[in-house]
């Protein structure tokens, strides 16, 4: 039978075909629009009815029992969720890119959309399958669709090395994906996850310590966790705006889908000390990359770096919300504990999905209009796009995770997690300060972000902004408004991501809608959502009673040009740069921040580069290997006698071997 | 939560937050030597300030309401703000939403520092960011320790916990902590990096003139106060009183008495430079983290 | 055994293109077209009826000509097949490619019609060679194919006869002449043991011997088998016996490099395998070693790949690598392991041709080789860039290309028989694979155009060359999605090398190779498995 | 014993050695090929002298004196036309003098006691087929030891040669029953490489001016 999901697929890869062989950017764009459309209508109708009903679709296309492998479109809850953000977020994508894409004039659009559309295709059918053997086949796919979308620019040399970069740290990631499928095969004789996920129980700890390190790692790579993860922030600028919206948006969420899928169920049964571990580790990774990922954006002055280096901060959240949940998943006691932080995850992956996106869109607005991504030479472009900037105004709150939107609503929920998890381990207490430093720092680089690119003066350094097409300005509102509504009514976005971890929600949850605003039981038990709608209400209460204030004094208001201390100055010189923003602070960082713990550490430069593992760890490795090679490859001097003393060696030592060995 | 608490808390951060600025001057004023304002001068200046026009010098409307966003976050701070005794009065709610809500504030006039597009006023938001980078993490330390203490994230249970379990040697820590930092969160001298008069002519405010600039006044003022009252009702809300009123004014007391102490050290510091505010505060988030050891050690 | 079955097909196979080279030294020089007529009618000649050869052979009889001496069974048949199939395909791209009128830089050579005539002969003349190698079933005589096949190719190896083709030749005649004699003695010995139990005249034949070869003597085997896997060992390029392979491969005429990679090492392989392969049961040990040297040779091939900057030399090196990882499949000896060895022979004869041919297409278009002065071609040769990605992630073992269907089957059956340093070497070694062959995809095609690229006029390929490649590419991609369609003949002919391995021929452990098998059908099927391997009694 | 005399034998396998020495020891390229000519003779002479106890081994005998003997020298002699002296080898000639008679006792002794793990060492040409083992495996060394030291490609060519006889004189004792099929094809193959090397050498000597294989080293890592 050919349920939705398969049609879903097809629809994808005809798509992929069909606008593969358009000529103009515009039909190209609107037929791949078209089909990524329809593609999400049926996956939202598949997605919906396992979500909602519970249950699971299955499709079975081919199987090899031999191999325990089967190729089928299965979707359970989790996967379901998954499906939805991902189709959903690339949809918006691919309406923007309508617009967007027409600043490559030179390159062809029939390229780009297939890609895109297989990259969707990969990413969707990762959520779709229940088999490791297909999951790595797809994980493969939409891999390499990236690559090249990534590289779209290729012509430009840094391009194609980041882009490099990225494929070869995946791909060997991945290898150790496959390692860990193989590994669990020869245990169990057969590819499913329920299968793995037995073998994995039954395995000595040993192994499966060490499947369980591959399948990190793996993830977390593609994940963009520190310090896997570094190929993150060269490749998503790298990749037009659209592509990294997605990129960042939805792919790096599929390291958080596989951790998810791999410690599914590992907790308690024998295996809980053990998973208690895990689950520090992959916490602490978290907390890891949301500090350096938030340090590191504050001081960068490329719109799409910093957005790229806000990703590893908030993948490093989600991170730590599911270090929370593996720690306490399956102990007695603490399951209240462990699927908050699993909410915490789901729904900041939800959330993250969206802002992260429309954040993404929104640099391409600003590279689009001013054609460059650099915050010191773009300024005041809000007034050439009021739509994008407001929206871009919401992405950078929900970031921020201010309240009452999605990002705060999520990241709530982790905070109450990591602390009512402190109370239990007391370490988490420790990530949970830390985590709210990050958001502060979040707030910080948002706010550079936002207010260098879209307010003050306009810039006359940068090409005179020009105004977005309307596809871009709609992509970007629709995620603006999911995102307030999502902030508006996070109940309602938690049933789903409690549905997609097909539990149902802590009763405090559902009954807090309209309670108070928070009550948090002794012992760690689940905390009671916050009532934005109710916060809203006073809020606007106190704005209005604000504007009352204001109005007491019946004062006119009056239009006036700046008051520079008095002097007439050009507007250029007027405007406050982004490196001007946090000099200070990214000064004195070090001092303030790693003197106490690391005694006596050198300056910020060193600092960073003990960050960037570019400079440490990868460029060295790259040059010793080729040292090494080089090397290996001088043994080969092109004398004729020489290989010719290797052949008779050879054969004098494979004789001796045999003898050795042959019995 | 009825509401008849919700419109004490309104009320008195309203109403005392500028008597304690008034306070303030007036020990600043004896400190210097001089005569000084009367305790009501600040009423008068922000009453004098709705008066006046209001002057724009953008047409941006983050620029134009933001005055008014931040005075209202500032406001539903305050609503969260236990302030009288135990039980705590205003909205039940748990330290996130409040710093959060802190921060919102703080992002209003950011925004409207870089809206209005003068450099001194964007200079002035950043600091004021760099300002809440440094001094934050220190609330947050001190608040999480008498939340791990009394095993609640919610502020009423914070206080209500120390206020029946008595003092202990991590809430004292976090308290001389928080106090330590106070100065910043106060933004006073010699904290005042982020208005600075001398050095970039009011920061953030310089652009706002009139009504706007009374609601970010009295927003401020608000902020300070309620900072204030955090650290006395979490960390010193003894001794008890029996009808709450009472409870009420020894709070106003302790929190004026803190102000007196902040005016104090106003008056006979000179203003440091950010990275200096940052080294030291550094040493006071040493101070609060160890505070939050003990707590995790259960002292 | 199989059935065998009295056919002159075999004959056919060997005997047209030898016909068409002798014609056209005869006459081939007369006029334009007639040499290259020829050639396409010799390999099309022979590709038909290897297609036929295949048709009996897969249905589990096996041809025979000569009384016995020409014995086709279905592992011959898949490697005639191969053969005839790339022969035809890469004279078709010759048949443009070997007139060009120099392009500037390092590949300029002028080619007379009469060096033409020359070239097709050999090049016909090498063909033969290989087909007979793989059809031929006496000992002495396989051993009298293979050198054959190298003294064919060494006059092609030196065709541009330039000081680096001149010394190219001669290493490749010396080195792989010393080999080989190497390999007859191997050869002889087997024969001599042989020909102790069953008599002289049947201890000629292969397909006799492996009946006997469990009962030879220890010291025999040892010494027999040890020169068997030198001497096919050097010409089938391993490790440490490969040096001659990346100065032929480079230095030759594209078509020519094409064939030596994509084929000539899979002949001497096969060879290595008849021969060798007969002492498995008897001797398991000896097939670890093979294994521990295909390792051995694909981790060296990559390393020296990583180095290179002359495109030809990388792409010789990496074809070190994948024979390593083709041994690797034979070593394992399981079922299992043989069939991912042969699927990935078959997979990088396709792969390691195309990416050959795209290359001198490359070089065709801008007479330059060095990776270092490429740069920037992606948009004057679109088909090459695609052709040319194709092939690179096929051999680096990428979905949705058919190397990662056979390096997984070949990783499986690691996992299988649980040699898991293998297994982990071997995925080390793809991924460095990945990495020289994406590193050089990517500085050649993209970037800025180089200097030297701009200034010669690049334009993309002629349609004979660049069809040559599509189809290259497509049947690459093809597999890949689809290996089902190659399961069934490669199930075969790993069924006659596992008579030989396991003294139970029945392939007990499934062919993940043959991953997408068509909706509905059960799976890997091993019922066609057994049909095929259970000997016909 | 019958027909074939063991000291006919015997002779004939020394003098072959001492040719071979001398064929891979003479510095001047057209004696080697002189000395190279009369060691094919004796190869010819020994398969024919074998040929008593095995028949076929006539054809094979005709095949090696047409091949060995006549095409090759040949071929050689007109391949040194001009160039006669080789460039210096590796090891001068004293030293390997002394090595190549080490070399050779010690191979010479170890094939013939280790005869057994080959052919049966019972049956009635045992001896013979010892001592013509050795003595193929001796020449089969010194053509590897040939080709390994001298630096004169012409010389490596002679050494391939050596090391051919080596193995084809190997076969008269190993594969008695051996096809006359392959036997010409194989001693075919021979001079066809022979041929080939020869050619392409031709061409270094045009292209390179010289015809050392250390100046081959163009093509490298």
């Amino acid at each position: 039978m050919v349920g939705s999901l398969e049609i879903v697929f097809v629809l994808l890869f005809v798509g992929a075909i069909v606008s593969g062989v358009m000529r103009s950017w515009r039909s190209a764009g609107v037929t791949a629009t078209v089909f990524v459309a329809l593609a999400t209508v049926f996956a939202w109708l598949a997605g919906w009815k396992v979500l909602l009903g519970g249950g699971a679709a299955y499709g079975l296309i081919f199987r090899l029992p031999t191999l325990g492998s089967e190729l089928a479109v299965s979707l359970d809850p989790l996967g379901a969720g998954f499906l939805l953000v991902i189709t959903g977020v690339s949809l918006a994508a691919t309406i923007y890119s309508i617009g967007y894409m027409s600043i490559y004039r030179d390159k062809s659009p029939g390229t780009f959309y297939a890609l895109l559309q297989l990259f969707i295709a990969g990413m969707a059918g990762v959520a779709c399958v229940a088999d490791w053997l297909f999951f790595i086949v797809l994980w493969e796919l939409m891999t390499l669709a990236s690559y090249f979308l990534v590289t779209f620019e290729r012509d430009d040399p840094a391009v194609a090395r980041a882009g490099f970069k990225y494929f070869v740290m995946t791909h060997v990631a991945s290898a150790g994906l496959l390692v860990a499928a193989i590994v669990l095969w020869r245990l169990t004789g057969s590819f499913a996850f329920g299968a793995h996920k037995a073998g994995l129980m039954g395995a000595s700890s040993s192994i499966r310590n060490v499947v369980l390190a591959l399948y990190f790692i793996a993830f977390a790579t593609k994940a963009g966790i520190y310090p896997f993860g570094d190929w993150l922030p060269d490749a998503h600028p790298a990749a037009p705006s659209g592509v990294s919206a997605i990129l960042s948006g939805v792919m790096i969420k599929l390291g958080a889908y596989g951790v998810l899928r791999v410690f599914w169920g590992l907790g308690g049964a024998g295996a809980a000390g053990g998973m208690m571990t895990w689950g520090i580790i992959v916490a602490s990774f978290g907390v890891l990359s949301a500090f350096v990922g938030g340090l590191t954006a504050m001081r960068e002055n490329d719109a799409k770096r910093l957005l790229a280096y806000s990703s590893i901060s908030q993948t490093g959240y989600i991170f730590l919300a599911l270090g929370i949940w593996i720690t306490f998943a399956g102990r007695v006691g603490l399951e209240s504990l462990a699927l908050l932080g699993l909410l915490g995850a789901g729904f900041h992956i939800l959330n993250d999905a969206i802002y992260k996106s429309l954040l993404f869109l929104s640099a391409g607005s600003i590279l689009y209009s001013t054609g460059t991504r650099d915050l010191d030479r773009v300024g005041g472009i809000s007034r050439v796009m009021p739509v994008a900037a407001a929206a871009g105004l919401v992405g950078v709150l929900s970031l921020a995770g201010l309240p009452p939107t999605n990002g705060f609503a999520s990241k709530w929920v982790i905070y109450q997690a990591s602390i009512s998890g402190g109370f239990q381990f007391s370490p988490f207490i420790a990530a949970a300060v830390v985590a709210f430093f990050v958001s502060l720092s979040t707030l910080a680089y948002s706010m550079k972000f936002f207010c260098t690119a879209f307010l003050g003066p306009s810039s006359t350094e940068g090409t005179e902004p020009r105004p977005i097409p309307g596809t871009m300005s709609f992509a970007q509102a629709v995620l603006a408004l999911i995102c307030l509504a999502i902030g508006l009514a996070p109940l309602w976005a938690m049933r789903l991501v409690s549905a997609a971890f097909s539990s149902s929600l802590p009763s405090i949850y559902r009954n807090g809608f309209f309670g108070g605003m928070s009550t948090l039981g002794a012992g760690g038990e689940a905390p009671a959502a916050w009532s934005p709608i109710a916060a809203v209400v006073v809020l606007l209460v106190c704005f209005a009673l604000a504007q009352i204030i204001r109005g007491l004094g019946r004062s006119s208001a009056r239009s006036v040009p700046g008051w520079y201390g008095g002097e007439e100055h050009a507007e250029n010189d007027l405007r406050f740069r982004a490196r001007g923003f946090y000099s200070p602070f990214n000064e004195a960082f070090p001092k303030v921040y790693l003197r106490v713990p690391v005694p006596r550490l050198p300056g910020l430069g060193r600092l960073r580069s003990a960050f960037d593992l570019d400079t440490w760890f990868y460029n060295p490795l790259v040059r010793g290997g080729e040292r090494a090679v080089n090397k290996v490859s001088r043994s080969h001097v092109g004398i004729p006698q020489l290989y010719m003393i290797w052949q008779v060696a050879g054969m004098v030592l494979v004789i001796a071997i045999l003898f050795l060995i042959v019995r | 939560m009825h509401a008849g608490t919700i419109a004490i808390n309104g009320l008195l951060a309203l109403l005392l937050a500028p008597l304690f600025d008034g306070v303030t001057r007036k020990v600043r004023a004896i400190v210097h030597s001089r005569k000084g304002p009367p305790l009501t001068q600040t009423y008068m200046d922000i009453l004098k300030l709705l008066g006046k026009e209001d002057l724009r010098c953008t047409t941006s409307a983050i620029f134009r309401f933001a005055p008014a966003a931040a005075f209202a976050s500032f406001l539903v701070v305050a609503l969260l703000t236990p302030m009288g005794a135990y039980p705590g009065t205003g909205l039940n709610g748990d330290m996130i939403v409040w710093i959060y809500f802190l921060t919102f504030g703080a992002a209003a006039i950011i925004l409207m520092a870089s809206a209005s597009g003068n450099p001194f006023a964007k200079m002035g938001g950043a600091r004021e960011i760099m300002l809440l980078l440094s001094v934050e993490p220190i609330v947050v330390a001190s608040l999480i320790t008498a939340a791990v203490k009394s095993r609640s994230l919610l502020l009423p249970d914070m206080s209500a916990h120390n206020f029946t379990a008595g003092p202990s040697v991590s809430m004292a820590v976090a308290g001389v902590a928080l106090f330590l930092a106070l100065q910043a969160t106060l933004g006073r001298l010699p904290f005042d990096i982020a208005e600075a008069e001398s050095e970039v002519v009011g920061g953030a405010l310089v652009e706002q003139g009139g009504p706007s600039l009374a609601l970010l006044k009295m927003a401020l003022l608000m902020r300070q106060a309620i900072y204030s009252y955090i650290l006395v009702q979490v960390f010193i809300p003894w001794p008890a009183l029996s009808p709450w009123p009472l409870m009420l004014v020894s709070s106003a007391v302790k929190v004026a008495v803190i102000f007196v102490l902040a005016a104090v050290i106003e008056a006979v510091s000179p203003r440091l430079r950010i990275d200096q505010a940052m080294t030291y505060m550094s040493r006071v988030l040493f101070v609060a983290l160890a505070a939050l050891a003990f707590a995790a050690i259960g002292v | 055994m199989p059935t065998e079955i009295k056919s002159a097909l075999p004959a056919l196979v060997v005997i047209a293109p030898a016909a068409a080279a002798v014609l056209i030294f005869a006459i081939g020089r007369f006029t334009s077209w007639l040499k290259e007529a020829l050639a396409l009618a010799g390999s099309a000649c022979a590709l038909v009826a290897s297609y036929e050869i295949g048709l009996a052979a897969f249905r589990g009889s096996a041809l025979t000509s000569f009384g016995r001496q020409l014995y086709a069974d279905s592992l011959s048949a898949v490697l005639v097949i191969l053969i005839s199939g790339i022969g035809l395909l890469s004279i078709v791209y010759a048949l443009r490619y070997m007139r060009h009128q120099a392009a500037p830089g390092e590949a300029q050579h002028t080619t007379t019609p009469r060096r033409l005539a020359v070239f097709y002969g050999w090049l016909m003349l090498f063909l033969s060679t290989m087909l007979w190698a793989c059809l031929s079933n006496n000992i002495i005589m396989l051993y009298v194919a293979v050198e054959a096949s190298t003294i064919t190719s060494g006059l092609l190896v030196a065709f541009y006869w330039d000081k680096r083709a001149l010394e190219a030749g001669y290493k490749y005649l010396m080195l792989l002449t010393v080999g080989i004699t190497f390999a007859l003695f191997g050869c002889v010995l087997v024969y001599a043991a042989g020909a102790h139990v069953i008599g002289g005249a049947r201890g000629l034949l292969l397909s006799d011997l492996r009946s006997v070869a469990g009962g030879f003597p220890v010291a025999t085997v040892v010494l027999a088998s040890a020169f068997l896997i030198v001497g096919f060992g050097t010409k089938a390029g391993l490790a440490p016996f490969h040096p001659w392979l990346p100065d032929a491969h480079a230095e030759a005429p594209t078509p020519v490099s094409a064939l030596l990679s994509g084929v000539m090492l899979k002949v001497a392989i096969y060879a290595l395998v008849r021969t060798v392969s007969m002492f498995y049961p008897g001797f398991a040990p000896i097939s670890m070693f093979v294994l521990a040297l295909g390792v051995f040779t694909l981790v060296i091939g990559d390393i020296m790949a990583l180095a290179q900057d002359d495109l030809k030399r990388m792409l010789a090196y990496s074809s070190v690598s994948q024979m390593g990882y083709v041994l690797m499949g034979f070593g394992i000896g399981t079922p299992l392991g043989i069939y991912a060895g042969l699927f990935h022979l078959l997979n990088h004869a396709l792969a390691k041709s195309l990416l050959f041919l795209a290359t001198g297409a490359v070089t065709y278009s801008t007479g330059l080789r060095r990776i270092s002065d490429l740069g920037g071609l992606a948009k004057k040769m679109p088909v090459t860039v695609f052709c040319f990605f194709a092939g690179a992630l096929a051999i680096a073992g990428m979905p949705p290309f058919n190397g990662f269907q056979s390096k997984l089957a070949l990783f499986i059956a690691g996992a299988h028989a649980g040699v898991w340093w293998a297994v982990i070497l071997g995925l080390a070694g793809s991924l460095i694979t990945l990495l020289v062959a994406l590193k050089a995809a990517k500085s050649v095609f993209w970037g800025k155009p180089s200097a030297a690229v701009s200034a010669a006029a690049v334009k993309e390929a002629p349609a004979t060359m660049t069809v040559v490649m599509v189809i290259l590419a497509l049947l690459c991609l093809g597999i890949g999605l689809y290996p089902k369609a190659v399961y069934r003949p490669l199930n075969a002919a790993s069924a006659v090398v596992q008579t030989v391995t396991s003294g139970q021929p029945a392939l007990e452990a499934p062919c993940p190779g043959a991953l997408p098998v068509e909706a509905g059908t059960p799976s890997a099927a091993p019922p066609d498995t057994s049909t095929h391997v259970l000997p016909r009694r | 014993m019958s027909g074939v005399s063991a000291p006919l034998i015997h002779t004939l396998s020394l003098a072959m050695i001492i040719t071979s020495f001398a064929a891979v020891e003479a510095r001047n390229l057209r004696n080697a090929t002189i000395a190279y000519l009369f060691q094919a003779l004796l190869v010819t002479g020994l398969l024919a002298a074998y040929s008593v106890q095995n028949p076929a081994l006539i054809f094979w005998a005709a095949t090696a004196l047409v091949t060995k003997a006549v095409l090759v020298p040949w071929f050689l002699w007109r391949a040194t036309a001009g160039a006669e002296q080789e460039t210096k080898p590796l090891i001068n000639f004293g030293v390997s003098a002394v090595l190549l008679l080490a070399l050779l006792a010690t191979m010479f002794k170890l094939m013939h006691a280790n005869a057994g793990l080959f052919i049966d060492v019972t049956g009635e040409f045992a001896a013979l087929a010892q001592t013509n083992l050795a003595v193929a495996f001796t020449i089969f060394v010194l053509g590897i030891y040939a080709i390994l030291t001298r630096r004169d490609a012409i010389k490596t060519v002679i050494g391939l040669c050596l090391l051919e006889n080596g193995v084809h004189l190997s076969l008269v004792s190993l594969a008695p029953a051996i096809k006359e099929t392959a036997l010409a094809g194989i001693a075919t193959e021979v001079v066809v490489t022979v041929y080939l090397l020869l050619y392409i050498i031709g061409g270094i000597r045009e292209k390179f001016k010289t015809t050392d294989t250390f100046k081959l080293s163009e093509l490298h890592w």
